[in-house]
């Protein structure tokens, strides 16, 4: 699988390169149908990381909108100022003993 | 047909006209008071004497908003099915219809009739935002939506032809009754706990196969903008009811502000 | 007191001081004055719920002691008397715990938005004693500031106090809940940016202070984890009132001021029945409602639906699901008073 | 039985017996209690709206008397204690007097508790049978065990000691040491029991440690000899009653111990709450410094601070404290600082915060004034009472005769108290 990718790699660099590798390597083996699906795929391949690199650039080059720093800031405010003030959140096992120690004591108590 | 054209949304605004002018006499002389039960202007209720000396509601003489109902399932329908199996299938379910609230004085329907007709403002070809020439006010920010981050726009929830009606991903009509259906399309999780009673209110009787009124989306947030600005805190501001009378022997809670700037 | 009837004195004096001559001279006047002296005299005036209490009243017996049978004779005298005093029908409830049923409470932090209008509805629900002379309420919505105990402002600021010397770090971080906050908050709009606000009422403790302190068990703890309050046992000693951690009970310093007009007719013996002076009150999760499987008025109104009240025996309930789903905190926990009304965040 | 009539006849005499600076005095105090009564009436018939308490401060100025008059009547066993147990001759003579003393103050205890009820017109229920008594789980009850147990027991001892004196007959050494004894002990208890009562509740900070019963007791052992040492020396200026110096030597030096310790434990507690300054020390902050304006407790404390140390000190000196011209005042004052530390600066920064952290400031009404006034009148009222019939019959000048005419009797008990 590696040894493919870097096939298609060397290919894409150098076509008559490949060529000759490709004569070396498989003895004319290839048909020229296989040939080209691979170098679509390859052409293929890197045109659509290309278009992600670049649209990632695009987009990071961007400024962020408002509305997400604004989501950054505000929205969690309220869970970081409660975090802030140490409200002692119960844990999970302390919540299910609780209602356990509800439930059990229930029918005693009155 | 040109004069037609013409004709007709005119026609339909004398009639808007006449409808708003003639139920804003009628609330006058009614003389009944109006309170509002969680959006003030959108979730509107007359008070009435159901029994002598009992109404069908007490409001806040401060702030008119609702204190108590006597019947909690007044004026209220079926909410209809889900697409999901819940808890309410096994109880009564009953909504306030969002129509009249939304729908005061019909006014949406004859925007569908006169303008929105497909003919004087022709069927829009997509969804894609573009400049209005109306409705600022009704939406003032409309060019760019609070919801959704900028990336929804008025027709990814309204229907564009029925302007009564709002629509799915599908195309498929919604009612303003059920705008939960619409919103959980996007917050599957808010719908998820508020289909569990964790989110949102229910009112009615709290036990297992109880009756209960279901409030839906709109009756707590404004979909247009539903964060509400810096605030975030997904509620328009409202009016408080007036603090508690000071404690005997105090003049003022003037010790209680300013914590921090002092020490 | 005497400052009241001086008070009435005055008021009352322009129309029994004058001399003939110049009530003569300013019939007219007095007279206008007088009819409207008359007209607030006959003015529904705020019922006395204590005004024409039987012997047989006083000398019940304690509510939990009662036989069927005195129970509804104790239930038919208050509600003759109360339907009475307040001009209308009044009925007074005396439904005993559901079975399998112990209530919780769940309030969303994150969500309230300090508009007080769940201490009205209790008001409005609960008879409460209203007006500038004796007002309670069962509610106590508090505003406290985000940011003032920010972990920058504790490094540099320093020791909030004058005395002591700083030692550096977070030797003043607060451990646990510091109930620090405005009580008396009049805001134009609620919610306010740099603010969040913490309602508190009675918690109805599994293990209840006030319960243990009372002298004459005139509060008590029912199946349903509900901590009621026989009104007329309840000899008016206040030591409930110091072991609340929660500051939740009331008292009645006054006769409670409760107009006619504004009364609940819809009452429970242990509930929201209209007190007497003298005498401690607090939260009942309205009783009279959720005893008959309605929500309370405070969960009702809350425009924002903070508020959850359900059955803790039950998985399915709207609080044990919190429990289960959502990150929860209790006051004053460490009390091991196990209060059962719960805290949640999103 | 017939005896014993005569014997509260007499005794009642000559508590009522004498000349005009004592008729002054009862008037005087007739005056309190009219006022009292008034207040009492306004307040029955108002509700304690009247008062100057809500439910920010619901435990006010009563209750804080209440703490305080428990203490000095606790402090009768400093009379007591050192009679009995130590067989301390002079103390011994005069014991009877420190019974009376407790009589009036427990008595006194009682008025404050019912002014301080909402509804006292249902106290009934709270006696065991007819109502119900929540024992042993409310501290309150307990409270009203141990003083009601306490007040019989001094009316018990002291009056049985004086009938016997009265009849002439030899004292039941059993009986009557076995209730000196239990009513040593229960002195105590009466005070620790009132400690409990306010500090086994976490919700109010201030008070919830462990120091409050030996703070109480200290300061009641201060407090209250130091009002014995001047009712003592009133009683030896206005009535022939012998009492010995060294009775008042020995009371002043419980009065500097007592009042070292119990400063040196106010002087912890301050250090413990405040060196932490977690939000559990509000309380004492706001009794030291303010609150952020509110500070009328402020001069209090320090008034009672400085009147503490200062006549902690000056009676460290042996010359001073034996000098009885100045011991009163200084006595005075020590009454007078324990009155405020352990009345008001106890109870109101310990209901200020609200366990929720609401401040609020309270002042008591005059309606509140009168009652707390009338009830110390009534107090010293039945004191004057009861410590004039029991120095007549100490001194045998009230005692039984078969035949005696009430007449002569009389007269001798007015010639004793005039």
């Amino acid at each position: 699988m590696l040894k493919r990718t870097i096939a298609v790699i060397r290919q894409w660099l150098s076509p008559d390169q490949d060529a000759q590798y490709q004569q070396v390597a498989h003895k004319e083996t290839l048909r020229a149908s296989r040939r080209g699906f691979f170098r679509k795929a390859a052409l293929g391949a890197a045109s659509v990381s290309g278009a992600a690199g670049m649209a990632k650039v695009v987009v990071d080059s961007v400024p962020h909108p408002d509305q997400k720093q604004l989501y950054a800031n505000d929205a969690r405010a309220g869970e970081q100022e409660l975090a802030e003030r140490e409200y002692v959140l119960m844990s999970d096992q302390e919540k299910r003993e609780m209602v356990q120690r509800f439930i059990d004591s229930y029918p005693d108590q009155s | 047909m040109i004069s037609y054209r013409i004709l007709a949304p005119v026609m339909s605004l004398c009639m808007l006209t006449a409808a708003s002018t003639t139920t804003v006499f009628g609330e006058t002389d009614e003389e009944s008071k109006e309170c509002f039960e969680s959006r003030k202007d959108l979730t509107q209720v007359q008070q009435r004497e159901i029994e002598p000396g009992v109404t069908n509601i007490k409001c806040s003489p401060t702030t008119g908003g609702v204190l108590f109902w006597s019947d909690p399932f007044d004026g209220t329908i079926p909410m209809g099915d889900m697409p999901v199996e819940a808890d309410y299938s096994h109880e009564e379910a009953v909504v306030k219809p969002r129509e009249p609230q939304i729908d005061r004085n019909k006014l949406l329907t004859i925007c569908s009739m006169a303008c929105h007709n497909g003919e004087y403002v022709p069927w829009p070809e997509n969804k894609l935002a573009r400049p209005l020439t109306m409705h600022q006010d009704i939406v003032p920010d409309a060019m760019q939506l609070k919801h959704g981050k900028q990336a929804i726009w008025c027709l990814d929830c309204h229907h564009a032809a029925t302007r009564t009606k709002l629509i799915d991903n599908y195309g498929n009509e919604i009612s303003f009754n059920q705008p939960q259906i619409l919103c959980g399309k996007c917050h599957g999780q808010v719908y998820r706990s508020w289909r569990d009673g964790i989110h949102g209110k229910r009112i009615g009787m709290w036990n297992k196969g109880g009756k209960k009124r279901w409030w839906v989306c709109t009756e707590c947030h404004n979909p247009h903008d539903v964060q509400q600005g810096e605030r975030n805190s997904g509620f328009a501001q409202l009016d408080p009811e007036p603090a508690p009378i000071l404690p005997k022997g105090m003049i003022n809670a003037n010790h209680e502000r300013g914590h921090g700037e002092d020490h | 007191m005497s400052k009241q009837n001086n008070k009435q004195n005055n008021k009352n004096s322009p129309a029994e001081d004058v001399t003939r001559r110049d009530f003569l001279r300013k019939a007219g006047t007095y007279s206008a004055a007088s009819l409207t002296g008359a007209a607030m005299l006959l003015a529904p005036k705020p019922a006395r719920a204590t005004k024409n209490v039987t012997w047989a009243e006083h000398f019940q017996k304690n509510y939990r002691l009662m036989t069927d049978e005195e129970k509804k004779e104790a239930i038919d005298r208050l509600v003759k008397r109360y339907s009475e005093e307040f001009g209308k029908k009044v009925s007074v409830d005396d439904a005993p715990a559901m079975d399998g049923v112990l209530f919780g409470y769940a309030l969303n932090i994150q969500k309230c938005i300090g508009c007080r209008r769940c201490v009205k509805a209790c008001v409005a629900e609960n008879n409460q004693s209203r007006g500038d002379k004796q007002q309670i309420e069962w509610i106590r919505v508090m505003r406290l500031e985000k940011g003032k105990f920010s972990e920058g402002d504790r490094d540099d600021g320093g020791y909030p106090q004058d005395f002591g010397i700083q030692v550096g770090g977070n030797a003043y971080k607060p451990a646990g809940v510091v109930l620090e906050g405005q009580h008396y908050y009049e805001a134009d709009k609620v919610p306010e940016k740099d603010a969040f606000y913490l309602p508190m009422q009675c918690m109805q403790c599994e293990k209840p202070p006030c319960v243990k302190v009372c002298p004459v068990r005139t509060t008590y703890r029912d199946p349903d984890g509900i901590v009621v309050i026989d009104y007329n046992w309840c000899i008016g000693c206040r030591m409930c009132i110091g072991a609340c951690p929660y500051w939740a009970r009331r008292f009645n310093w006054g006769e409670p001021d409760l107009p006619a007009a504004d009364m609940n007719p819809d009452t429970h013996y242990l509930g929201n029945r209209p007190r007497m002076k003298g005498v401690v009150e607090k939260c009942t999760f309205c009783i009279q409602r959720t005893r008959k499987g309605r929500w309370t008025g405070c969960v009702e109104v809350c425009p924002v639906g903070a508020r959850k009240l359900g059955n803790l025996l039950d998985p399915e309930s709207d609080v044990r699901k919190i429990l289960a789903t959502k990150k929860v905190f209790r006051l004053r926990a460490d009390l091991n008073t196990y209060p059962k009304f719960f805290y949640f965040m999103d | 039985m017939k005896r014993f009539f005569q014997f509260v006849f007499d005794f009642l005499r000559a508590g009522f017996s004498g000349g005009v600076i004592f008729w002054g005095w009862m008037l005087l105090l007739a005056f309190f209690i009219m006022l009292w009564g008034y207040g009492e009436y306004v307040q029955l018939t108002n509700g304690m709206i009247v008062t100057g308490l809500n439910d920010q401060v619901s435990w006010g100025f009563y209750l804080a008397n209440f703490v305080f008059m428990v203490g000095v009547a606790a402090a009768a066993v400093t009379v007591v204690f050192p009679a009995y147990v130590y067989k301390h001759k002079e103390l011994h003579k005069i014991v009877v007097l420190g019974e009376m003393l407790a009589i009036a103050a427990v008595i006194m205890c009682l008025l404050f508790v019912t002014a301080h009820m909402g509804r006292p017109d249902r106290l009934w229920h709270i006696f065991p049978v007819i109502g119900i008594f929540n024992w042993p789980h409310a501290m309150l009850t307990w409270d009203v065990l141990v003083l009601t147990g306490y007040l019989a027991l001094n009316i018990i001892g002291g009056f049985y000691y004086l009938y016997k004196k009265y009849t002439g007959k030899p004292v039941n050494k059993l009986f009557y040491l076995s209730i000196v004894y239990i009513a040593i002990v229960w002195a105590l208890s009466i005070h620790t029991v009132t400690a409990f009562l306010i500090n086994t509740m976490p919700a109010r900070p201030m008070w919830f440690h462990s120091m409050m019963p030996i703070k109480f007791i200290t300061t009641a052992f201060a407090a209250g000899p130091s009002l014995i040492i001047i009712v003592f020396l009133l009683v030896r200026k206005f009535t022939p009653m012998q009492i010995a110096d060294e009775a008042f030597h020995l009371l002043s030096q419980i009065v500097v111990w007592c009042l070292g310790i119990a400063l040196f434990l106010t002087l912890s507690e301050i250090v413990t709450e405040l060196y932490p300054s977690t939000e559990h020390s509000l309380g004492l902050q706001y009794l030291m410094f303010g609150h952020h304006g509110l500070d009328a407790l402020v001069p209090f404390f320090w008034t009672a601070m400085a009147l503490m140390i200062g006549s902690f000190i000056l009676l460290l000196i042996p010359r001073v404290r034996k000098n009885l011209l100045l011991l009163p005042f200084i006595c005075l004052a020590v009454f007078v600082g324990i009155y405020i530390e352990k009345g008001m600066a106890l109870m109101i920064p310990g209901v200020i915060p609200t366990p929720i952290g609401e401040f609020a400031e309270y002042f008591p009404t005059h309606i509140e004034f009168m009652i707390v006034g009338g009830v110390w009148a009534i107090g010293f009222f039945v004191l004057t009472v009861l410590i004039k019939g029991a120095v007549g019959v100490l001194l045998g000048d009230v005692r039984y005769k078969e035949q005696a005419s009430h007449t002569v009797q009389g007269e001798q008990a007015n010639a004793v108290a005039t």
